[in-house]
């Protein structure tokens, strides 16, 4: 019971993160500061969502594996922001 | 039940919006897109079919044929899309003629060729 | 190419871990995942050789709290920033001189930067990295050199 | 369950959308961007369905390798101006079709049993647990024998494509990626870590959603990965062992279904050896699929831009 609020609480403030992300993507004004809203805010909610899902978890096999999809999607979060940073430098975004 | 009439609704929607997209667009690109559709429209009004099951559970046949159809479609893609290059090679053309006014026999010809 | 079977043996232990995690533990699993593991062991020798060790995983634990923390204050910023009315950001350009050589350290770095608040990495120029900061008023300078220890005592040199 | 309701509309709502804006799109970048967020949402839109099977295929076949393939056509096909144009009669028809097939949908929503209890009678002598891998490789293994050869018959026209002088050459073109770049790095990291989670996938196709198809797809994608971050080669067309590869999986599938034979039909396994050929069968096929798909994304060999 405790733990289904828990989670309740975790995944809504994860999907909070997920919205301020989109904001930030389509408020701020040019390439680079909208990687920042996508890397920072979807990072820290995937990880909210991570938190709260294992808190339901059966087993702890289901938990680590919840976390290994956490660390998987930071690991492309943090390359393919580099290289669209990159890409849009290269084009000539400011 | 809902879900077998809300996305089997949604495919028949697919279905026309790749068809019109196939008809009105003229790139090979765009057609082949939407051909995409027209497919996974037709996937996806099967599929919801498929769960008109009194238990609610999907039934494991239809299922197994799309994922044969999706891998079929790919293969198709990948050969049409190399056909469509190797097109605009040839002729320096995105497009196919349109049927009403066709290119001068001749014309055609040397375009092949070159 | 010698190749260090100590570290040739950490990698297998590495791959056979997360099969265990991906599997639970299954029984009937274990040899497809012997077989996974050493075909896994291989690839990553031919793409990284095994000559020196590139990883200290070990020293993970230690610095996983101040990324974690550094994950919450970020994300905490860059929804703070986007969701006030006058959104208050002053985007720029930093220039870093990192001591750390180009390849997987520096690369690492830089994903470690965009993961954090405020920074986010672009490569390199001229040896120099590239960062755009999301408000160039901050400090950054100094917290990056803060970050650059934490991954040279992760990733080897 | 109004909930659940109300998402399912908002999803296929979505769908929809993003559909229509793949098709009304003015550049081709951005029709094929479209395109592979449809994909990713059909593939959420299957798991709502229950056919988890189906949802991995979609996201990782119909959005991912098809997305990688139609941005690489996006890039080296003209963009001739085609702009959107509003046709009535095109639109008549296409609606007129949509509304036929919803009126069938309509019509044929009683429920049905379909094929459900068949299956579920007859999985235990199909060695496996998962019932649409049963179905895929031993109930229509058939389907699947002939789907497979499919892939390989398509690769050999696209590389039929290629002009005479390029034959000899490796698939695609080029790749030019400075050493210890980002992707450089990148694609040095990954491609270890998607092995193990192929093989994972085709294991647990046995017992739960995933398979050959599904796994062929991730190894494929690693492998893509690593030869755009320019650390591994693709081989030249004509290297018989990469051929020897790509019929692996459909001579084995073969061969399985010609021993059938001896216990009574054509493509039919002996329940207590069902596992085993059907494991034996699924590995060899995870890897053909693999370097097929793999190959047909790069395409034939072309002259460097």
């Amino acid at each position: 019971m405790i733990a289904d609020a828990v989670t309740v609480l975790l995944i809504g403030a994860g999907l909070f993160f997920f919205v301020a992300g989109t904001v930030g993507f389509v408020r701020f004004p040019d390439v680079h500061s909208r990687l920042h809203a996508l890397t920072k805010a979807d990072n820290l909610g995937l990880g909210l969502v991570v938190l709260g899902a294992a808190l339901q978890a059966p087993d702890a096999a289901t938990v680590l594996k919840l976390v290994l999809v956490w660390l998987l999607t930071l690991a492309a979060a943090a390359t393919v922001a580099q290289l669209l940073a990159r890409s849009a430098l290269e084009d000539g975004a400011p | 039940m809902t879900a077998t009439l809300v996305y089997g609704l949604a495919g028949s929607v697919l279905v026309g919006v790749g068809l019109y997209g196939f008809a009105v667009r003229r790139h090979l690109l765009r057609q082949i897109l939407a051909f995409n559709i027209i497919g996974s429209g037709l996937f996806l009004l099967f599929g919801a079919l498929a769960r008109r099951t009194p238990d609610g559970t999907s039934d494991p046949v239809p299922q197994a044929m799309i994922i044969t159809g999706i891998v079929v479609a790919f293969a198709a893609t990948a050969l049409a899309e190399a056909l469509a290059e190797r097109y605009q090679e040839l002729t320096g053309r995105t497009a196919l003629e349109e049927d009403s006014k066709p290119a001068p026999p001749d014309e055609q010809e040397s375009e092949l060729r070159g | 190419m010698p190749a260090s079977p100590l570290i040739l043996a950490k990698r297998f232990a590495l791959f056979a871990a997360l099969w265990l995690v991906l599997t639970a533990g299954a029984l009937d699993g274990l040899p497809f995942g012997a077989a996974a593991a050493a075909a896994a062991t291989w690839t990553s020798h031919r793409l990284l050789p095994a000559d020196r060790d590139r990883l200290r995983l070990h020293r993970l634990p230690a610095i996983l709290p101040r990324f974690l923390w550094g994950s919450l204050s970020g994300g905490l910023d860059v929804a703070a920033r986007a969701l006030r009315p006058r959104m208050p950001i002053r985007p720029g350009w930093v220039r870093y001189r990192s001591a750390l050589p180009a390849g997987l350290p520096l690369v690492a770095l830089g994903g470690e930067l965009s993961l954090m608040p405020g920074t986010l990495a672009a490569g390199t120029r001229e040896g120099d990295l590239l960062l755009h900061c999301l408000d160039v008023g901050a400090d950054v300078v100094s917290s990056v050199a803060v970050e650059e220890q934490r991954i040279r005592g992760l990733v080897a040199p | 369950m109004i909930a659940s309701a109300a998402f399912d509309i908002l999803l296929c709502l979505l769908i929809v959308t993003v559909a229509v804006g793949s098709v009304a799109a003015r550049d081709l970048f951005g029709a094929v961007a479209l395109y592979i967020v449809y994909g990713l949402l059909l593939a959420i839109g299957w798991v709502r369905l229950g056919a988890v099977d189906v949802g991995l295929a979609e996201g990782a076949i119909g959005a991912g390798l098809t997305g990688v393939l139609l941005l690489g056509a996006a890039a080296r096909l003209k963009a001739a101006p085609d702009p959107p144009r509003l046709r009535i009669v095109p639109l008549l028809l296409c609606l007129a079709v949509s509304l036929g097939l919803g009126a069938a949908v309509l019509s044929l929503s009683v429920p049905q049993p379909g094929l459900v209890p068949l299956v579920q009678e007859n999985l235990a002598a199909s060695g496996v647990g998962n019932p649409v891998t049963a179905v895929l490789l031993n109930f229509r293994g058939w389907d699947t024998l002939v789907e497979s050869v499919v892939l390989v018959v398509a690769l050999v026209g696209v590389w039929a494509l290629a002009p005479d002088d390029l034959w000899d050459g490796r698939p695609g073109a080029a790749q030019r990626v400075k050493r210890d770049a980002v992707l450089n790095t990148f694609g040095r990291l990954l491609p270890p870590v998607g092995l193990m989670v192929g093989i994972y996938i085709v294991w647990i196709g046995a017992y739960a959603p995933g398979g050959a198809f599904q796994a062929g797809t991730v190894l494929a994608a690693v492998w893509l990965l690593a030869i755009m971050a320019g650390v591994a080669e693709p081989p030249p067309v004509r290297r018989p062992l990469w051929r020897a590869l790509l019929v692996l999986g459909p001579a084995v599938f073969l061969l399985a279904g010609l021993h059938g034979t001896l216990w009574g039909a054509f493509m039919s396994f002996a329940p207590a050896k069902a596992k085993t050929m059907i494991m034996a069968i699924e590995f060899t096929l995870t890897l053909s699929i693999a370097v097929t798909l793999a190959m047909l994304v790069l395409g034939r060999p072309r002259r460097p831009a």
